[in-house]
């Protein structure tokens, strides 16, 4: 089992080291299968462990594992310790089954790029960065991996490096992600300092002992890291530019796995947060702020990607809502059937992509049902369990949540009523782009690479030079290769199924999984799991419903309120006052350094040296008369001194 | 000691060396200047010899013999420099050698 | 009696010393200050005697006022004219000034030393043999204590001598100039 | 053994000089003394013995009137800095040879007599011997930055000549000092001492070498003008006599309560440094400068770890970060530094405005270029983070404000090193980056993955360099020396 565990973390590793070491020795597909199979070896040693753990009582699933001290000095010692427990476990399945599929998807989609060999490298070791965050068994590796997933979001990314805003964005997510990574690690020194172990056991026990204020700034500053990663506000601004990356980065990283590690943190550090409520309720806050301002922007984005990533956003919304009012169980729930349904969307949106060489504009698709009705499927199945459509996945997370708010009080009822707005939200930005993009009439871009040349030769040179993307030579003919297309089938499936591991009152196998490590703190009662589930559900219906009058019949003129769509469309205007703040007075500070310090004094003083040396040469000089009578003089006269100074001495 | 104690050598010996270092100071014919010299050596010589006397120990005059003969080589070297600059037909003048001036 | 005598002799060796030296400096003619210079050097060898240093007087009539004197006049009359320079030369005023400043100081500063110390060290004299500063002595301690200062000082010769060779050696810049026959005589320097 | 460390390279660099070979024996000689140097070193830390103080002694009397003599020995901290003064070094020759400097003889003996001075600052156990041989290191660099650099050597080495010498005069008039009123000049024998002018002499001298604000003005003249491989033995190795130097005598050797007294200056100054430094980073131009100005902020980063010492005696997160931290600066830098100096000998400059692009079709720069800048800006994992992280748990207890500080810089080195990376590898190709720029060639790639090889395995262990720089010991010995 344990065994497994390390087999799940190394395997990854292995994989992109191989691919790195053998470079041109082996084929572009060669190491995409090379990256594939290490994933699926990673998730069998996932289900090993997973197996494993499903043998034991439920009070004893938890194993450590040390393999070597990582880091110490005298009494403080990290180990590099591998945690397997419930959650864990959950994770490494989560990452690896859904990952596993992504990077096959990959081979279909990056196929033909003159640098997939180093793709596959980044997926291999995002993987297993990702994995190295979930299986830590101390909170210094949990942020090692937490530094390591976002230096491979960076260089998927920034994947495509010839374009200036894919590096520009890889950047961005690069440096936010490092804000987030300083105020964890200033939350670890208080750890450190205060009960002077970085294990996540002691270090519980160990904060109890802790002054409020203290715990306070630890929960804020894990809470710090977790927003940056899972691209909450204020922090969230990286996420909707990360789209520059490759679509299943996107799928992989900013909706499957990698952003939703701020949940696994607050998770995984639940007592911690529990000592802190207000910092657990700010959470919440945070989670039902970011539901609503994401969804409200999506609503007029014209980027396909960028309306699914900012759906994500507003997910991992709900995610937050949920484990900040402690339903640790539903949260991760949640997590687990996003993973699934949204991962599903990008990779359908990605065949859509892909099938139109690189378009991610939505106001030139339209109809694209007619020629891909597959896909069509396959969105549609994805935009149901977003929004939380019966029998699908979403419907049976997303409202444990709400149920769980409603029964969390005051403060959990009014972010309750946040978290049903957003479900209306959620069906009218979903079925927005849906109609828009898959119904009406087949747009002329649409037709002409429904036509099977799929593009002039022209318009292929022009996509690739804006190096968007570089397939085109094999793109299918129909839908995709099957490498691409075996995995969104398989995600439908699971889309739709994935739910009902978890129905209320009737069975709940997840949360007794998870029981035992995050045990919640509220249980919503069967009342208020149907109030929820049917507001919720109708919410949805009803936002589906007006996205349909808009944007499925156009039977209705949009209202124009020209103000906030304005506002809406430059993101609410994160972006300008971030520059603003942050970019520019540091490069300002710079600048007036280097104008007011560096040169004028630091590199003014070596001058004034040498400046002041020659100037007093230049006076000293003058003594030098050259006649050597005043030489004479001299002697003789320090000679009449020093004869004074030896009678003075004696 | 017969005759005049060792402080009336040591003022003479003063006195001369003033005057010898006068003799340096103000006059420009290298040749007087050379000869000052002679005088200042010479009057440390003669302190030399009055200190080896009120000691009753030949150090001091093993020095003064040694002074001698540095005096010696310096008017070899010093007459020589001054051969060398009247051969190259230039002024014999203290005064007019000012290439280390700063 | 004996002691006045050795008195007299001082004291005229003293003045004569004394006034040899100021004639030395004083003369433009380098020619009068070297023949004062040999006086001055003839009278100091009296004083060395009456400080039994008996072998040192020898030395210096016969080294110093002979032979290096004589070198002397021999460069003097081989430059020939060396009456026309000016008594104080182009420098600044002040090093006059100064000069004559300076060298009373030291005179001064010297006295008043003596003066402090008179009182005491410096009037009792220490018996010595009579063999003190003879040649013999001088020669037992020169090879034997100061057997160093010996080797240095040989050495020193030995430099100057090589150092007046190649001084007096000409070079092939002098040959040309005395083919150019050099007319008129040009100043060294920036002066 | 610590004598022949010494002399190995000492002796090679006399034979170098002497024997009349031509430029590539002499190059070739010089390379194989420095990794015999290596070879050495790694025997010697088979025998080393971590969990003791100080041992490899070797004592001879030198001026024995005052109390002067010949001692050498090793701490495990300073075996570690000389472990990295060899490897360095090794790299840095084995570009001279690849690079073909001209008059080779009298380049490679000053490398190897270089290194023999270095690796004699960490041994000396003997304050006059520490000072001969911290001059002994600097004069080969003068000449090395002065005759061999670029364009604008001559003030790059006035400058450095001018600040050094003002350090140096600055410690021997505290070593005279120090020496003077213990009675000895050794660093075993002696006690602390309390007085503040001695202290503020060695600091001074220390914070220029190091270099900590306000003292960096030769900084980057030098990094910039000298040869890469002098540049990456001058900021790898030569910054870090400044932390031995600071460890072993302004901290060890100086009563606790006067080093507390000056704590929050040092500390101040180190901030300032650190942001200082990583602003300017952000805005430099080439890649030279922005690893110079990296290197300075880096350096802030380690003086905080020394300085994180409370009443009690040394932090022992704060200072054993600041060891593994100054290893692993040593190698980066060193690895940027030769990095740098491969993109100018293929193009002829190293700005950000001529480069660009190099990433398409150079997959092993590339590889090479990522990863080393990826440790340098500390990513979680990288060796650089297990440093810093050491060093800002330890300084925290001292005053959050600083952790603080440390952290900001932690987004900030993000930001310069990522605009490095991109400005030499990302967005279209500059001028300089023709078709004429190859790919790192085998013999550069034998110079540059050893040294990447290194960080990496540093980063998968660095408790092998954090374990073994103090036993525990020691550190209670070394507080116990500072309490009166």
């Amino acid at each position: 089992m344990i065994q497994g565990a390390w087999l799940c973390l190394f395997a990854p590793l292995a994989g992109a080291f191989a691919i790195t070491v053998m470079g041109d020795s082996i084929t572009r597909r060669t190491a995409g299968w090379i990256s594939t199979l290490s994933v699926f070896v990673a998730f069998a040693g996932a289900v090993v462990s997973f197996v494993g753990l499903l043998g034991e009582s439920p009070g004893e699933r938890e194993h450590l594992s040390t393999a070597w001290t990582w880091l110490s000095t005298g009494s403080f010692k990290i180990g590099m310790t591998l945690l397997v427990d419930p959650l864990s476990v959950l994770m490494m399945l989560i990452v690896t089954g859904v990952g596993g599929l992504i990077v096959l998807y990959s081979i279909g989609y990056m196929d033909g790029d003159p640098e997939e060999r180093r793709y596959f490298a980044y997926m291999s070791f995002f993987v297993f960065s990702m994995l190295m965050l979930v299986q830590a068994g101390n909170f210094l590796l949990l942020l090692v991996g937490w530094g390591l997933v976002g230096l491979a979001s960076y260089l998927l990314i920034g994947f495509w490096h010839e374009r200036a805003e894919a590096v520009a964005a890889a950047k961005k997510a690069f440096i936010m992600n490092a804000a987030g990574d300083a105020t964890m690690a200033l939350a670890f020194f208080v750890l450190i300092w205060q009960t002077g172990t970085l294990e996540f056991a002691e270090a519980f026990v160990g904060a109890e002992g802790m002054s409020s204020t203290l715990l306070n700034l630890v929960a804020l500053g894990l809470l710090g890291g977790a927003v940056a990663k899972s691209a909450q506000i204020p922090l969230h601004t990286w996420l909707p530019d990360a789209m520059e990356g490759p679509t299943p980065v996107s799928a992989l990283i900013h909706a499957a796995t990698m952003v939703t590690a701020g949940v696994y943190l607050i998770v995984r550090a639940h007592p911690l947060f529990e000592l802190a409520p207000s910092i657990q309720d700010l959470a919440a806050g945070l989670g039902a702020l970011t539901l609503l301002v994401a969804g409200f922007i999506a609503l007029v984005q014209t980027d396909i990607k960028r309306v699914i990533a900012y759906s994500t956003m507003s997910q991992i919304g709900y995610m937050f809502l949920g484990v900040g009012l402690g339903a640790y169980g539903n949260g991760m729930f949640h997590l687990m059937t996003h993973a699934f349904f949204k991962a599903l969307l990008f990779m359908a949106a990605g065949l859509v992509i892909h099938h139109l060489a690189g378009e991610q504009d939505i106001r030139r698709m339209g109809g694209v049902r007619r020629v891909m009705p597959k896909t069509f499927v396959a969105f549609l199945v994805g935009s149901l369990a977003l929004v939380g459509i019966p029998p699908l996945s979403g419907f049976f997370s997303k409202d444990a949540i709400l149920a769980s708010a409603l029964a969390s009080g005051g403060y959990g009822q009014l972010l309750f009523a946040a978290g049903l707005l957003g479900t209306l939200l959620t069906g009218l930005y979903t079925f927005r782009l849906f109609f828009v993009v898959f119904l009406g009439r087949p747009s002329e871009l649409v037709l002409q690479h429904a036509q099977g040349s799929h593009g002039r030769p022209e318009e292929e040179d022009a996509s690739r030079t804006h190096g968007k993307t570089a397939h085109g030579e094999t793109a299918s003919h129909g839908e995709g290769p099957w490498t691409m297309t075996v995995p969104v089938a398989v995600l439908t499936v699971l889309a739709v199924i994935g739910g009902w591991l978890q129905i209320p009152d009737v069975w709940h196998p997840f949360s007794d999984w998870l029981h035992d490590v995050a045990e919640p703190l509220v249980e919503p009662s069967v009342t208020q799991d149907l109030v929820a589930s049917a507001l919720a559900v109708g919410l949805g219906l009803v936002g589906v419903g007006v996205a349909w009058l808009f944007y499925g019949a156009r039977s209705r003129e949009l209202p124009r309120v020209a103000g906030v769509r304005h506002a809406l469309e430059h993101k609410l205007y994160f972006d300008e006052l971030y520059d603003l703040v942050f970019y520019r007075p540091a490069v300002w500070m710079a600048g007036v350094w280097r104008r007011t310090i560096e040169e004028p004094l630091i590199g003014g003083s070596i001058t004034g040296v040498s400046l002041g040396a020659r100037r007093a040469g230049g006076v000293l000089g003058e003594t030098q008369t050259g006649y050597l009578r005043s030489y004479a003089l001299a002697i003789a006269a320090a000679a009449a001194v020093l004869v004074v100074v030896f009678l003075a001495v004696q | 000691m017969a005759g005049p104690e060792i402080t009336w050598y040591l003022i003479v010996s003063a006195i001369l060396f003033s005057i010898g270092t006068l003799g340096v100071l103000l006059r420009r014919s290298p040749l007087i200047v050379l000869l000052s010299l002679e005088i200042m050596l010479n009057a440390s010589n003669l302190a030399l010899i009055s200190f080896a006397r009120l000691h009753g120990g030949h150090d001091g005059q093993i020095f003064a013999l040694a002074v001698m003969a540095v005096a010696a080589s310096e008017v070899v070297v010093g007459l020589g420099l001054i051969v060398a600059v009247s051969r190259r037909r230039l002024t014999l003048d203290v005064d007019s050698f000012r290439v280390l001036r700063g | 009696m004996g002691n006045f005598l050795v008195w007299a002799v001082w004291l005229v060796a003293a003045f004569a010393c004394l006034g040899s030296g100021i004639a030395v400096v004083s003369f433009t003619n380098a020619f009068y200050s070297a023949l004062a210079l040999i006086g001055n050097l003839g009278s100091l060898a009296v004083l060395f005697l009456l400080a039994s240093a008996e072998f040192l007087a020898a030395a210096q009539v016969l080294v110093y006022a002979g032979a290096v004197m004589v070198m002397f006049l021999f460069v003097i009359a081989y430059l020939g004219d060396t009456a026309g320079l000016p008594f104080r030369g182009g420098g600044p005023s002040w090093v006059s000034v100064g000069a004559v400043v300076a060298a009373t100081a030291i005179l001064v500063e010297v006295v008043v030393a003596i003066g402090l110390k008179a009182g005491n060290a410096l009037s009792s004299v220490d018996e010595i043999e009579s063999s003190f500063g003879s040649p013999g002595e001088i020669g037992r301690v020169f090879l034997t204590d100061h057997l160093l200062a010996f080797e240095i000082t040989s050495i020193v010769l030995l430099i100057a001598a090589v150092g007046g060779v190649i001084l007096g050696t000409r070079t092939r810049a002098e040959d040309e100039l005395d083919a150019q026959g050099a007319a008129g005589q040009e100043t060294y320097g920036r002066a | 053994m610590t004598t022949a460390l010494i002399l190995l390279p000492l002796a090679a660099a006399l034979v170098v000089w002497m024997l009349p070979l031509s430029g590539r024996a002499a190059g070739a000689l010089s390379l194989a003394a420095a990794l015999a140097e290596v070879v050495l070193w790694v025997v010697a830390l088979f025998r080393f013995d971590f969990q003791r103080d100080l041992q490899l002694v070797d004592r001879h009397s030198w001026f024995s009137d005052l109390e002067v003599s010949y001692h050498v020995g090793f701490y495990g901290f300073s075996f570690w800095l000389t472990g990295l003064t060899v490897v360095v070094s090794a790299a840095a020759i084995g570009y001279a040879v690849w690079a073909n400097r001209e008059r080779a003889r009298a380049y490679h003996g000053l490398m190897l007599f270089l290194l023999g001075a270095i690796v004699g600052v960490f041994t000396a156990q003997d304050l006059l011997l520490f000072y001969v041989f911290f001059e002994a290191m600097l004069i080969p660099i003068y000449v090395l930055v002065g005759v061999w650099g670029g364009p604008r050597r001559v003030r790059a080495t006035a400058t450095f000549v001018i600040y050094t010498m003002a350090g140096s005069l600055l410690m021997l008039a505290s070593i005279i000092a120090f020496g003077i009123t213990q009675g000895t000049f050794d660093l075993i024998d002696s006690g602390t001492s309390s007085n503040t002018w001695v202290f503020l002499g060695f600091l001074v001298a220390f914070a220029v070498k190091a270099p900590l604000f306000p003292f960096h003005g030769w900084l980057v003249d030098a990094y910039r003008e000298s040869p890469p491989e002098v540049a990456a033995i001058l900021s790898g190795v030569v910054s870090k006599a400044a932390v031995y130097g600071l460890l072993r005598i302004a901290i060890a050797k100086f009563d606790v309560e006067l080093v507390l007294d000056f704590q929050s200056t040092i500390l101040a100054l180190a901030a300032i440094g650190l942001v200082y430094g990583s602003l300017l980073a952000f805005r430099a131009r080439d890649v030279r400068t922005v690893t110079a100005y990296s290197s300075m902020a880096q350096m802030g980063l380690i003086v905080m770890g020394l300085f994180s010492l409370n009443e009690q005696g040394l932090n022992e997160l704060g200072v054993n970060g600041a060891i593994l931290q100054s290893v692993a600066h040593g190698l980066i830098s060193a690895t940027l530094f030769l990095l740098a100096g491969m993109l100018e000998q293929r193009g002829g400059t190293s700005t950000f405005a001529d480069l660009g692009g190099l990433a398409r079709g150079r997959p092993a720069l590339a590889t090479i270029l990522l990863t080393t800048g990826v440790i340098a800006l500390a990513v979680p994992g990288s060796v650089a983070f297990a440093g810093e992280f050491l060093i800002l748990a330890g300084i925290y207890p001292i005053g959050w404000g600083w952790a603080v500080v440390g952290a900001a810089s932690i987004v900030l080195a993000a930001m310069y090193m990522l605009r490095l990376i991109s400005a030499v590898l990302h967005w279209r190709r500059g001028p300089a980056a023709t078709e004429a720029s190859r790919d790192l060639r085998p013999a550069e790639l034998a110079l540059l993955v050893p040294l990447v090889g290194l960080l990496l395995f540093l980063s998968a262990w660095p408790a092998a360099v954090s374990e073994r720089s103090f036993p525990l010991r020691v550190q209670t010995d070394e507080a116990e020396a500072q309490a009166p």
